[in-house]
């Protein structure tokens, strides 16, 4: 049993992804592009997954590098566009490189404070693109022409879809093959015990330094695709509540898990899309801000282990296995008074 | 900028600082004493305004009588929502309480929306308030102004009495600084915990009930709060009262001069401030290492 | 709740699926998509639109070129972060044969986009951004309210013509709407002979104005043009009053700065001048009889935002009467909206080679609670339009 | 043969609070020297600043002749510094073997290569075994290590310290909390590692003490008031009067 569902473990992520290939061409437009909008949104959240659920590093200004990776397109890609095979670095290398001054800063401090400062960061880049012409300002700047590979081009709906699959499949693929690696174990170390992880001998800032820039650029892809997908960018995808919306998506899932930021990025947007939706909520559709309000508060009350967590009480076999490096963490993110 | 013009934009600035420290101390002390991350608390400042401008109707030109009625309702509803809510965030990490406080902001707002209705609404000043003062040749200064700085600085004062000098005062800096040692006092620290919650909420409200004749009513002001707030908190020191008060001056003349003097980038003042005292003191200006 | 959830959602999905499916094969009914702000801060502005496009297409027997009007609302929640997936709920889900909206500025501008993209008729019922009826100007995109630059630059004009001030100062939030307003206004002005001496920025969204009421104050200009809007117009006003500077140095700006906030302002507004496409006392027999289907359809006084989604309505008939109701013939619909003087009750008007409403902005003065006209600050006055190529 | 880790004068100061003073002292290879006192006299203070925690105020700390007082604790580590904590900092949710492995990992981390599994790390294997095997949890390797007994708890914390096979041991009172027979086990493991190992030992089972320990440092209030063998710390008066005077 136990080996049963740990392969499906291993296969199952997989087999999701071939299936949804599979299925594209039969989805409506509507459909496509709503898949293209989770997946999108899935890979900011497993960027944060690797932050919060695999360090223990709780940011709550993630989105800034999500939006710097989109603005780094759309600047990048100027009045007659551009080429992925820059752009797409250019997106990451930016938001890279803005991790690598914030982490630099922000590791200093942990817990509330390490929340908080991210926080600041990322209202810091907010204001920049908000307040100055540098970036079209409040309103956002638009991208003319989306960037293209050879025959590959952004605008079609086709690459959009098999592009950004593509993009998921290979965040997820390196985020899974960080989780088992020595680096990933560092992780874990680091997030049950950082003074225990010293003591040993680990460079642990420099670890969560490490970690803290791929998760930025990761984030810095997903915003490459939106901007391509969206032609589109402003500095509201910046914004705070982008921040925490990303948050609350990966806890939705449950913590800890690289499945749990999918499902979690797949449930929040569903969740608002059918509070919101008249005709399956009538008249209450337009108070869907108390419904999601009390939803998510209920979800807090009853579900502290997130969807992943429903699944294993469901089905205990699934919980013991693998379960070593994989349990829901304790962040580090405790309260020092 | 001549010596005139300098003294009033300090006092524009010590003003604004003030206010904010009452809506930050009661931010602070849940932070620090319940370790809650509490992003509902915008809303608490302006339940606070909405009570004003629902109350200032029924009370008259008696103004100071309906502030005190406003904490007290303030305090029951902070003591209730503790009760129900909050309650069981103490033991769940901050993500948790992240999620649940980010449900609750979207709850009140949607409840002040069906209650109140998204306009913008005036609130008026007590008649004995009305009016303003001469402040250099073409200025004038309200004297509400000066009556909500006076307010601040009293309200800070008794606080600081309080934490200071009183028994309560006493369990909440234990509480701040170490959780078992309260515990080991034999000291109630669910009971401490609702009053401290209680207090805190009443603190905004407060500040909501104050600040209401100066700034309207309207759909969202808690939001802009909240940030500042936090900004503030973070600077002083979670759980410090005493580097609340230094931190929301701090901010209050940032933000003033920086808007008067650099007026493109005035919106990233106070953060980096923040970032600088940060990279300076990580643990905040008044806040203890660990 | 999570199974249950999943459940409901993928009832959601294959609903949308089959209601997309349902209608591509009855055609009658026009789909008009209402992308609007629901929640938040300009909920009010966004019923009034609604009501305001609904009365009018009540007045026409409930249909537009012949055809039966259906209604899909979405909520922009004025978030341009999420406005491209908003506005393709529906483009791509629901189908829509016309977009109307919305009210926030970078949430049209995203519309804009799509809009251009998909090529569905859009029609933006308030948003002023400029550069929608400029560098984003489309044969589909239409406006029925104004740009940023129109009541800016009509202030403008005033304040130096007629007002003879000599020495203005700006002040607005930090943004982009703002930019564009004060801008609007610098050139008006300017070119009356006036000069803008100094450009005070608030940080979106702070109400905290008091060092910048004491820069103004030190720097004695002759007149203050203030661009807010919402619970910002509203504390502005007040303290400016407050600061006892309305007494010596005359405040001026577009009309939102005391558009739908008299009350909250009170006696801090009295007495001010603004510049709209829109006024109180127009007194035309076309706008009291608007006044009074609106008062009596939704026991509320109409007010600019209802006047804007009136107009929308109206030029969308306009154009579907001209292609019988078939309105995948553009460049017709199109060219009829641009023929057509639209008998509005802000007065008629017609439609640029932009797209944006060519029209009359007054001149207001507040008295009591109203904005009463005191005459046509600039007449027939067009945007600029620049960057726009088509 | 000079000392493998040689301490001298080192000083910290906690404001106006002197909380170590001046302590100069040496660890052998093949010894173990214990340092006691009173709570509060300073002893892990003085654990934390020679793993590197906390920042000497002055002084000098050479490991095998190289001086490393201002190096990070990390670098201290690898170089071969080990301490365990009083406070059982194991991975609670890891199995043992995983604890040690990861222990052991420091001294290869090589973290860029993420296609290998960490688990696939033959050093890091290999150290983790033999630290397993030394500190006697070779059967419950596969446990995860919350579900251990306190004893073997404290054991795989010395097998972590282990496992990044230092040459020095900083070990925090590793007797803390144990039964008559895990105390028995955790001695006879000292007593066979102190043929590899120069071991500090801060313990307050001063039979235990008095035991296993080559050499005995007696701290007061921060300062050394004596230093010898267990026969001439316990008869020296002054350890009497200020120490073991209140206990015997």
């Amino acid at each position: 049993m136990k080996n049963v569902s740990a392969t499906m473990r291993h296969w199952l992520p997989l087999a999701c992804a071939l299936a949804l290939a599979a299925i594209g061409p039969w989805m409506s437009p509507y459909v496509a592009d709503f898949v293209v909008k989770v997946m999108i949104l899935s890979i900011f959240a497993l960027s944060l997954e690797l932050l919060v659920g695999m360090t223990g590093l709780v940011s709550l200004g993630h989105a800034a590098f999500y939006g710097i990776g989109a603005y780094a397109t759309v600047l990048g890609a100027g009045r007659d566009g551009g080429s992925i095979a820059w752009l797409l670095p250019l997106a990451m290398g930016s938001a890279a490189a803005y991790a690598l001054v914030v982490g630099a800063l922000s590791l200093r401090t942990r817990g509330v404070y390490f929340i908080m400062v991210t926080l600041a960061f990322a209202q810091m880049a907010f204001f920049v693109f908000h307040d100055t012409p540098f970036g079209g300002g409040s309103d956002g700047i638009y991208m003319y022409v989306r960037p293209t590979l050879g025959p590959i081009d952004m605008e079609s709906r086709w690459v959009q879809f098999y592009g950004v699959l593509g993009a998921l499949a290979c965040t997820y693929g390196l985020l899974a093959l960080i989780r088992r690696s020595r680096f990933g174990a560092a992780l874990a170390g680091i997030r049950v015990n950082e003074q225990r992880m010293r003591a040993a001998g680990f460079a642990v800032y420099g670890y969560k330094l490490a970690a803290f820039v791929i998760a930025g650029a990761l984030a810095g892809l997903a915003g490459f695709l939106v901007a391509s997908r969206d032609g589109v960018v402003n500095p509201e995808l910046m914004a705070w509540h982008n921040s925490g919306e990303v948050l609350l998506m990966i806890i939705l899932g449950g913590l800890g898990h690289l499945r749990g930021a999918v499902i979690g990025a797949v449930a929040f947007t569903l969740l608002k899309e059918v509070l919101s939706t008249h005709a399956l909520v009538g008249p209450l559709a337009d108070q869907w801000q108390l419904t999601l309000g009390l939803a998510i508060i209920a979800f807090v009350a009853l579900l502290p282990k997130g969807l992943i967590g429903v699944a294993a009480r469901l089905s205990p076999a699934a919980t013991d296995a693998g379960q070593k490096l994989d349990a829901v963490p304790a962040p580090n993110a405790k309260v020092t008074p | 900028m001549d010596v005139g013009t300098f003294l009033v934009q300090c006092l524009n600035a010590v003003q604004y600082g003030l206010l904010l420290f009452l809506v930050a101390s009661g931010l602070t002390l849940i932070f620090g004493i319940m370790g809650v991350i509490n992003l509902a608390h915008g809303s608490f400042y302006m339940l606070g305004a909405y009570m004003a401008f629902a109350l200032t109707p029924l009370f008259g030109d008696q103004f100071l009588v309906m502030l005190v009625a406003g904490v007290v309702l303030a305090a029951l509803f902070g003591y209730v929502l503790e009760w129900a809510f909050f309650s069981y965030l103490y033991q769940r990490d901050h993500l948790q309480q992240v999620l649940m406080t980010y449900g609750l902001i979207l709850v009140f707002e949607a409840l002040r929306s069906m209650l109140v209705g998204n306009d913008v609404h005036g609130v008026k000043a007590p008649p004995w308030l009305e009016g303003s003062f001469a402040l250099g040749e073409l200025m004038r200064y309200p004297w509400y102004r000066l009556f909500a700085s006076a307010a601040c600085i009293v309200l800070a004062l008794g606080l600081y009495f309080v934490v200071n000098r009183t028994r309560l005062g006493m369990m909440i800096r234990a509480g701040a600084s170490n959780r078992d040692m309260v515990r080991g006092l034999g000291i109630d620290i669910r009971r401490l915990y609702r009053i401290v919650f209680a207090a805190g909420v009443a603190l905004a409200a407060l500040a909501g009930m104050i600040a209401a004749p100066m700034s309207s009513v309207y759909p969202g002001m808690g939001g802009s709060v909240l940030i500042i707030c936090f900004v503030v908190v973070v600077i002083g020191g979670v759980g410090s009262i005493t580097g609340a008060l230094v931190a929301s001056l701090l901010v209050g003349f940032v933000d003033t001069f920086g808007k008067v003097f650099f007026a493109e980038l005035s919106g990233m003042g106070i953060y980096v401030l923040m970032a600088a005292v940060l990279i300076w003191r990580p643990e905040g200006l008044m806040g203890r290492k660990t | 709740m999570s199974i249950q959830n999943t459940r409901t959602a993928l009832t959601a999905l294959a609903l949308a699926c089959i209601a997309t499916l349902g209608h591509a094969q009855q055609p009658p009914k026009l789909k008009v998509g209402l992308m609007l702000p629901f929640s938040g801060t300009y909920n009010a502005l966004g019923v009034a639109i609604e009501n305001g496009f609904k009365l009018r297409v009540e007045e026409q027997g409930g249909k537009l070129g012949g055809r039966e009007i259906e209604y899909v609302k979405v909520d922009d929640e004025s978030d341009p972060a999420k406005a491209t997936d908003n506005v393709n709920k529906l483009i791509k889900r629901d189908n829509v044969d016309v977009i109307v909206g919305t009210v926030h500025s970078g949430v049209a501008m995203a519309m804009a986009k799509a809009a251009k993209e998909s090529g569905t008729v859009l029609i933006v019922p308030n948003a002023g951004a400029d550069a929608v009826t400029g560098p984003m100007c489309a044969p589909n995109i239409f406006r029925s309210s104004f740009s940023n630059w129109q009541p800016a630059y009509a202030m403008g004009e005033v304040a130096g013509k007629q007002e003879k001030k000599k020495k203005a100062i700006t002040i607005t939030w930090k943004y982009a709407a703002g930019d564009e307003s004060v801008n609007g206004f610098k050139e008006g002005f300017e070119k009356a002979g006036g000069q803008v001496v100094k450009q005070l920025n608030v940080p979106f969204p702070n109400v905290e104005f008091q060092a910048l009421l004491t820069e103004i104050a030190a720097a004695k200009p002759d007149a203050v043009y203030a661009f807010f809007a919402g619970g910002g117009a509203v504390k502005f006003v007040k303290d400016y009053a407050a600061a006892g500077l309305d007494k010596t140095i005359p405040l001026y700006g577009p009309g939102f700065l005391t558009d739908g906030t008299l009350d909250a302002q009170g006696a801090a507004a009295q007495g001010m001048l603004t510049t709209l496409h829109y006024a109180d006392g127009l007194n035309t027999p076309r706008d009291t009889s608007f006044r009074t289907a609106y008062a009596k359809a939704f026991k509320l006084q109409p007010d600019v935002y209802a006047v804007q989604g009136y107009d929308a309505a109206q030029m969308l008939a306009i154009g579907l009467d001209a292609v019988k109701g078939d309105i995948g013939k553009k460049a017709e619909f199109s060219a009829a909206i641009e023929r057509a003087k639209i008998d509005s009750p802000r007065g008629t008007f017609s439609v640029g080679k932009s797209h944006n409403p060519v029209q009359d902005i007054y001149l207001r003065k507040v008295d009591g609670k109203e904005n009463k006209v005191v005459g046509v600050a600039v007449k027939g006055l067009a945007d600029p339009a620049r960057g726009c190529r088509m | 043969m000079s000392a493998l880790l040689s301490v001298e004068n080192l000083t910290r100061r906690f404001g106006g609070l002197v909380a170590v003073n001046a302590v100069t002292l040496d660890l052998w290879l093949g010894e173990v020297h214990a340092v006691i006192g009173t709570n509060g006299a300073g002893k892990s203070t003085l654990i934390n600043m020679l793993s590197g925690e906390i920042d000497a105020s002055s002084g000098r700390i050479a490991l095998a002749g190289e001086d490393i007082t201002t190096r990070a604790q990390s670098r201290r580590a690898r170089a071969g510094l080990g301490r365990s904590y009083q406070r059982t900092t194991i991975f609670a949710e890891f199995t043992a073997r995983e604890n040690c492995r990861l222990a052991a990992q420091a001294a290869t981390p090589r973290p860029w290569a993420i296609w290998q599994r960490a688990q696939d790390c033959a050093a890091s294997n290999a150290a983790a075994e033999e630290a397993l095997g030394a500190a006697g949890l070779r059967v419950e390797a596969d446990r995860v290590a919350g579900t251990l007994s306190h004893g073997a708890k404290r054991q795989l914390e010395v097998a972590m310290c282990l496992a990044t096979r230092p040459r020095v041991l900083l070990l925090d009172e590793p007797l803390a909390g144990m039964g008559a027979e895990e105390t028995e086990r955790m001695l006879a493991l000292l007593t066979q590692l102190k043929a590899t190992h120069a071991i500090l030992l801060v313990e307050h089972d001063m039979d235990a003490v008095f035991r296993i320990a080559d050499r005995i440092t007696v701290m007061v209030n921060g300062t050394v008031i004596a230093t010898g063998d267990p026969a001439a710390i316990r008869g020296n008066p002054d350890v009497r009067q200020a120490y073991l005077g209140e206990d015997h």
